[in-house]
Formats: structure tokens, C-alpha cells, sequence
């Protein structure tokens, strides 16, 4: 009989999202969730993954994970530290980063993200931190993997503010808006994972996690319509590996 | 040439009420002690400029020393939420905070405009956002040669400049290392500049991964070892990350906050 | 990640007929041993873009390897004229010479738009130069804040860019310090790039005022021992002004200048 | 009696130069000319005169004259090394640069100069090295200095080629072009000095040096029918000390 391993939703998230990571990509990370996905890959199967943190550490190779961007240990470990200037215009701009890393406070069906209010942006119920580097990561990359804990308020039907822009009202946005990544390909949540429709960049549960039912994602978790795909996979559970080296990582500050 | 001043002194002498100051220094050598002095001083109506406002703008915030703020993410880092500038947005406690709000690379380019002596910045960016919608300080413009149509930020030139560095010389030569973030950029877009250091030093030996801000670019120099606390100067002292942390909890309620101003910063000098 | 390859292999797969190819290094660090290798493998037609064509492209010229040349300052530095490179203007020897002409500033920021991946950039520059009516890439633009009309450059963006280092790791990752020009931006300009080094370390160790590229950025890097010679590599040998000083009698005749080439390139390695 | 002392004509054009500049100044220099009149006045009365060379080294202190903008010695002296980017963005563009010191092979009545052709764009007789970093150095630094040994080939009353604009047609060309800095206050040459008419900008010879003819000057030097200050001063002679510094300053690779 094979050994049942113990695991939180978040850790499944976490891995599910560190194997998207290949060895050898350049990634850009922000804290939390995105910073722990990476650190992660890079302890498996991706050791030359380079990390780039926003304030201009390239190649960080931090061995607890940062509380800030900004901590000096992403600094010390670095291959290259350059200004903010040339991150954002030398480095995210142009596209020569592979994978951009997002999370938000909401997400619409079209992966446009929400970081800025919640409510009007005038008079806000809920003034929440702002765009960072997102709006640019999420034009810019090559390819974005958005992750965001799932319920009917991160995921709804109509953000009140686009922070960052996924794929607008539909497939033919991020070309008519001159946006030259390539857009989100998958959002990873505690419950699992969607991926846009490769017609009209709707987004659609193509998995779910272990002991997850679909019909709990679609009815109590998402406030739109969600889109189920015919084959929908179960997600690999965390291997022993997996769930040791995640346990291993050590926060900064905590 | 810069002058070596007192903290006070710089504060007192290059800052007015009514100004636009940068308070810069991304996530390192962010100069805490001179937002301090701010305070203290009882400076109002200040427009401030700031990335990543952090704790600085949410303790000045929180003293009414703010009528705008210019910035890009307003956030404790790896924490949570700012509560002294959420309550002045969704309160308006202890008065309204106008706010221009840009990303990163928004603001940054706002910076570089400045520091270039041109009105403004073109970039690849905000399309589709809600932030092209909000800010008067962002445009679209055409590129004469291709036709594409990008977006211009404004240049933002502060009245005052004021960063944290690691050393200075005693004619002023100042010299930073480690995340260096956007201070070159915003001491040279500022009017004027107030630079704090660690320590004030007969030399500057070369450190890698080092910036030098020659003194004649610079206005003022005043050394405040320890002027970056609780954020970190690489080869001084660390980031103190338990601080950020137990920040969430002093700044959530209104007294404690005050308690914890009174205390620290209007009793004390730091 | 940046290939480790032979200086020959190099130049042999990253460069072809045609191509826009930026050869970068100001006064120092310049990249003459891979201009040599153009010359041995006999490019043609190739359109060099450099701020200071020097006689990295006076050879070039003169052995008839280029048909445009991008460049805002075509002397012998300290000394005169760049003598096959007059003679290519002015009597079209070897062949015609096609110029597009800048000013250092405009040169810069035209590559400075390239490494930022966009079409132009703004600055203040050529108004009431003959720059400004002989150059396509120079254009008005007008500030959508301010009104004020400034000059857009459009962007370069080379096939190859060719630089020279002082030293690289096994990984490609590449270190450059002491005046390190408008290097960074012509690799990050270039659709591919071509690094030669004076050698190839186990590990770089971090070196005051260095500009490090990582491995990603680079597409390959050449160990060339004494390439930027009679240029210099700042901590590895100096700047052979005597040669600077001796090429203006070289240069000045074809003859003496095909006898050179012929003894110092094409039989040579160097 | 004073003691006579023998010099040339280009060791007075140095020390004249020399002269204008005040200790605590950032100048803008080339090579030539302009670096021999700095660091010769480094030496004497301005010994804190920041020296920026376009190759990046801002307060360079050579001990000998450099050959090229971008010598070693210039770079390991210097309180700090810049790229190329933002020597001219970041420093010279924004006006923070007192004096900008330009040579070039010709000049006119406007202090318009021409490093670029002698003869037609197109089909030049004489292929000059061109612009450099001139254009920018004449819009944008507080004071220009003009260093040029003057004759009717050099003080030409039509030069070919623009290069880098002095008072274009006049005086209210500048402020119409954009150019901010305040344009060139004085001409260096080997016979004396000339200096624009505070109101139409044309440039009139106002000081002569030792042993030199006004009428020789306006004759047989100036290619235009060049005006003449009603109250002509001569040319403090070359001291003692100025000649030694001169004649102490070694040059790189000769």
C-alpha cells in the first residue's frame, strides 16, 4: 500500500505551481506565494532557474525565502544587482524574460487582474497595495502563471479596476492593445488549475487538485460561469520529495 | 559642492511646506530617519513621491504631513496592508490623501525623465489598465518613425530629493552600493537633494556594485548612522524584518499609532 | 545562456552578409580582434554601427567589408583623421560609403532604445544642426504635457553586436569594468551578441565599477587573450598610444595600409 | 627691467583659456585644446575644477594629457566612472554642466561651428571626423569656450555644415531652437579673443594678445568683415609660473 502523505491546500498549490517552472528559464517573482513557487522549483527540478526580484537582483539564490524584494541576501547572492531603471526598461520590457510570476486580490474570466481596489476606485471599500511591477510583468513576459486562492470573491465576474491585463474582453485584446507577451497560460489556485481557452482566452478548470470536486470549484468557489474542459485531469499529489523540500524552506522574519 | 549639514539643519533649510519631496530607496536604504525629521518639524501639505511608500509614507501619512501621494505600490512588503495610508484613502483620516498612482516602471521612467532634464518618458505600458484611466500624468504619443503608438509618462521633479546611503566624504562625495533601486534617479531629478549617510568618511575606498554621486550633484549630506531603521544599509546593519511584521499590528489602530510616534519619534531623535 | 565558442566560430555562425553589426567599446575595450575576423573571413556589404569608428572600421572600411556606416565621431582620437575612411567618402575607394550620421548623444540614445525595446527614444539634441536634415532617423516630437517640441532617434537594434570583456565565467556570465561606454546597451540592443574576453575564470569575483551580463543575456562569448589591442582592457594591459600615433602614416596610403593588413591580419591570427 | 619671456603663440591660445575657467567649475572637455587649457588651470588657480571627459570619468586627474577622451589614467583618477548613456542624459542634457569647451575646423560671425565637411555633404573636399558629442555639449552647458586658431579658412563668413549651433542666425535663434545652455561667451584664438555683442550675438574681437596687429587680425585672419570692440584690450602675457605648468604638462603617447 502506498504511503497517504499529509499536505495543506496550500502546499499543493505551491507545487503544482513550482513544476511549471523549467530548468534554465528566467523568471520574474514578487513575494508570497510567487517568490515560494520558484525557490522551490529551483530546489527540484529547475537548480538553474534565474530569479529576478523587481529591485534589480538578477540570479538571486536566497536560502531562506525573503520577506521583502528587497532583502539583502538577494542582493549578496545575485549574479548581477542593477538599478530599477534598467529592470523595468532594459530587462521586462523589451521581453527577454521567460516567466512572469502574478498574484492579485481578484482575477475576472479573461485572467485580468485586480491589485488595486476593491470597490470605487474614488471612494474604495478596500484600498489594497497598487500595480508594482505587475502591469508591465503581465505585458511583458514571454509566458504568465497567475496564483491566487480561489472563492466567488477572488474569482469574479467583473473586476472593479484592471491592474494588470490578461487576455481585456477576449482573444484579440493584448494584440490590439500592443501588449507582446504572450499572455497568462494557466492560474493555479488552492482547488487547481485553469487555462485559457486557446480560441477565445476564457478561462477554463482543466484540473483539479486531489479530493477537490469539481462541482464545489464551479458552485461555491469562482463568481462566474466557469467553463469545465471535457478531460479535466486530477493533479499528481505532492510527492515525498516535494512536500520535504517545501517544508525545508525557511521565511526570513517569521 | 555639497554642504555637510545636521539632519535638522538639511530638513529645516531645504524643505517647505506646500513641497513635492521624493522620499526614495527601494526596499534598501530607505531614509526613515529624515521622514522622522519631517515629522518632527511638523512639515504640511507635502505632495510626497515614493515607489513603494512603505512604513516612511504610512507614519507621515498618519501625521497629517501628506496632501498627495505619488507612488506605485503601497504595501508592507511581505506584510500586508499600509493602515495609516488605507485609513487616509478610505477615511480620509486624518485628512483626504490625493493620490497620482502609477506602476513600477511608470514611476521609474517619471524618475529618468527628471533626472534627464526632459518633460517625459516613453515606454510600453498601462494599455488596457485602469491606471491610464486615473492619472493625468500619463498620455499616449506616436512614434514618428513607425507609427506605433506607446505611452509618455510626465517627468516628476521634486522640489527636495532626500535619499539614505552608506558614506560620504567630507567634501560631500556620497557613495551607495547594494540594491540601489531609483536614487540616482531621483536625487538628479530633484531641485535640491538631501543626502543621509552612515558615516562620513576621509575617503571613499571603491566597493563594488558601487554608485558615486559626485558632491557637485548634490545639495546637502548629513550623517545619521542608523538612518535607514528598521530597512537595512548592506555593510551597516540588516533589514529588520520582525519590525515590518509588528508594524501591522502598531499601525492598525489610530492611538497606538500615535502612542507608538510619540515614543519613538517626537520624543526621541531617531 | 551564452555558447563558449572559438573567436572564428564565432564571428563564422552569428554573422552574415548584409547584416547590421554593432562593434562597441569606447576608446576602451574595443573589440578589434573580432574586427580582424570580419576582415579574414571576408564579410561584405555589412552595415557598422559604432559611435567611434576608430580603426576597428578604418580597417574594416578599407578592406572593404562595409556599405554604411551608423557613427558620430569618425577621427583618430588624439591624433586626426581615420585616412580609409576619408577615402571612402571622398573617393569612394574601395567603394561607396553609405553614412548615417549622429551626434554621440543621439548615437546613445538610439541604442539606448534598442536595449529598451522600443521604437525611439526623446532627448534634446541636432535642432539647428545638418544632422538633423541629413539623418532619416532623427525626427520632431512633440511632449503631450508640456507642448514643447523635442527630437525622437529611432531605435538600432543590430543582428550581431560584438563587444570585448575582461573576463567571462564557464557559464557565459560576463564582467566588464573601468569605462564600460555604451557596451551594456549595444549587447542588449543586438539580436545576437558576441563577447570576446581576455579570459575565461572558474568564478568572477566581483570587481569595483564592473557592469556584469549574465549568461542569459549574451548569446556568445569568445576567449581572445590581447583582443581590443592597440585599444586596452583596463587590469590587463594598457592603451598602445604609440600604434594610434603610428596608424596615421599607415593609414595614409592604400598600399602601405593592404601591406599591413596583410602581414598584421590576414596571415596572422590577430 | 622684466624679465622678457618667450612663448608661442599656442602656449598664450592654452594659458588665455586657462585663465577663463574658475576653480570649482564642472567642464566638459575634448581632447586637445580644451584638455590641455584644463589641466593646465587644474595646475594653477582652479585646483578643485571638475574635469569631465565624454567617455564616462567624471573629475579626472590626469597627470599627463590624455590622447583619447577615454585613456586609462582618466578612468583611475576619476570620483566616478559613468556610461556612456549617462554622461549625456543624465549630465550634460539636464544643464548641470558649467563650462562645455568645443574646438572645430571652422566658425562663423555667430559662433556657429562646422566639425563635419569642408565642400558639399554629399561630395565633401574634406572629410572631417564629424559631430561627437558638440551639438550636445553647445545647446546645453551654462557657458560654452571656443578654442580655434584663427585664418580665412578657419573664420569663414558661410560654413558648410552646422555641426553644433552657437547663436545660429542671431540672437534670439537659441530660445527658438530649445537650447537651454547659454551658448558660447568667448572665442580662444592663437592671435586673441573674441566675444559675441551682448545684443546681436555677432562675434566681435575685444582683446588681442601680445605683439599681434588688430588690422592683421581683421585682414588677413577673418574670412568675415569682423568687428572690433571700440575699447581692444591686450593679453595679460604668459607669467612665469603659467609657462612652467605648461611646459611641465606631459602628453600620453608622444
Amino acid at each position: 500500500m502506498v504511503e497517504q502523505l499529509q499536505y495543506t491546500s496550500d502546499e499543493m498549490m505551491s507545487i503544482a505551481a513550482a513544476r511549471q517552472l523549467k530548468d534554465g528559464q528566467v523568471c520574474f517573482i514578487g513575494i508570497g506565494l510567487p517568490s515560494k513557487a520558484a525557490n522551490l522549483a529551483r530546489r527540484l527540478h529547475a537548480p538553474n532557474l534565474t530569479m529576478i526580484y523587481e529591485s534589480g537582483t538578477l540570479g538571486a539564490k536566497p536560502t531562506v525565502l525573503p520577506l521583502s524584494i528587497g532583502d539583502g541576501e538577494l542582493a549578496e547572492t545575485a549574479d548581477a544587482v542593477v538599478s530599477v531603471p534598467e529592470i523595468f526598461n532594459y530587462l521586462l520590457q523589451p521581453g527577454r524574460i521567460d516567466v512572469g510570476f502574478l498574484g492579485a486580490a481578484q482575477i475576472d474570466k479573461f485572467a485580468n487582474l485586480n491589485s488595486t481596489v476593491i470597490g470605487d476606485y474614488k471612494t474604495p471599500k478596500v484600498r489594497l497595495p497598487g500595480a508594482g511591477g505587475a502591469p508591465e510583468i503581465a505585458g511583458a513576459c514571454k509566458d504568465v502563471i497567475i496564483m491566487l486562492r480561489q472563492s466567488t470573491k477572488s474569482f469574479v465576474d467583473q473586476i472593479p479596476f484592471i491592474t494588470s491585463v490578461g487576455y481585456g474582453s477576449g482573444a484579440q485584446d493584448r494584440a490590439k492593445l500592443g501588449l507582446r507577451g504572450g499572455g497568462p497560460s494557466i492560474v493555479i489556485t488552492d482547488l487547481g488549475i485553469l487555462e485559457p481557452d486557446p480560441f477565445t482566452k476564457e478561462l477554463v478548470l482543466t484540473q483539479v487538485h486531489p479530493n477537490v470536486e469539481i462541482a464545489t470549484v464551479v458552485k461555491n468557489k469562482t463568481g462566474w460561469d466557469l467553463r469545465v474542459a471535457e478531460e479535466i485531469k486530477v493533479t499528481e499529489p505532492p510527492s515525498k520529495e516535494e512536500l520535504e523540500a517545501i517544508r525545508s524552506l525557511k521565511s526570513a522574519g517569521k | 559642492m555639497a554642504e555637510i549639514v545636521s539632519l535638522q539643519e538639511g530638513i529645516r533649510t531645504l524643505l517647505n511646506n506646500g513641497d513635492t519631496v521624493a522620499l526614495e530607496g527601494f526596499t534598501h536604504l530607505i531614509p526613515m530617519a529624515a521622514g522622522h525629521e519631517i515629522i518632527r518639524q511638523g512639515f504640511k501639505n507635502l505632495t510626497v513621491v515614493r515607489l513603494t511608500p512603505d512604513l516612511i509614507c504610512d507614519q507621515l501619512i498618519g501625521m497629517g504631513c501628506v496632501s498627495k501621494l505619488v507612488f506605485s505600490w503601497g504595501g508592507n512588503p511581505g506584510v500586508g496592508s499600509l493602515h495609516r495610508f488605507r485609513d487616509a484613502i478610505e477615511n480620509g483620516w486624518p485628512s483626504k490623501l490625493e493620490i497620482d498612482e502609477h506602476s513600477h516602471a511608470g514611476l521609474t521612467n517619471r524618475f529618468v525623465a527628471g533626472a534627464s532634464g526632459l518633460p517625459f518618458a516613453v515606454m510600453r505600458g498601462y494599455k488596457g489598465t485602469g491606471l491610464e484611466k486615473y492619472s493625468p500624468t500619463v498620455a499616449p504619443i506616436t512614434c514618428p518613425f513607425t507609427g506605433e503608438e506607446l505611452v509618455a509618462v510626465a517627468a516628476v521633479n521634486p522640489d527636495l530629493s532626500v535619499i539614505h546611503a552608506q558614506r560620504a566624504d567630507r567634501k560631500g562625495n556620497v557613495q551607495l552600493w547594494g540594491i540601489t533601486g531609483i536614487q540616482k534617479e531621483a536625487v538628479l531629478s530633484g531641485k535640491k537633494s538631501l543626502v543621509t549617510v552612515e558615516e562620513i568618511v576621509d575617503e571613499l575606498k571603491p566597493h563594488p556594485g558601487d554608485v558615486v554621486l559626485p558632491s557637485w550633484l548634490v545639495t546637502a549630506v548629513a550623517e545619521v548612522p542608523g538612518g535607514s531603521k528598521p530597512s537595512y544599509a548592506a555593510g551597516y546593519y540588516q533589514r529588520d524584518n520582525d519590525f515590518y511584521i509588528a508594524w501591522d499590528e502598531i499601525s492598525r489602530d489610530k492611538d497606538r499609532f500615535l502612542a507608538w510616534i510619540e515614543q519613538n519619534v517626537l520624543k526621541g531623535d531617531g
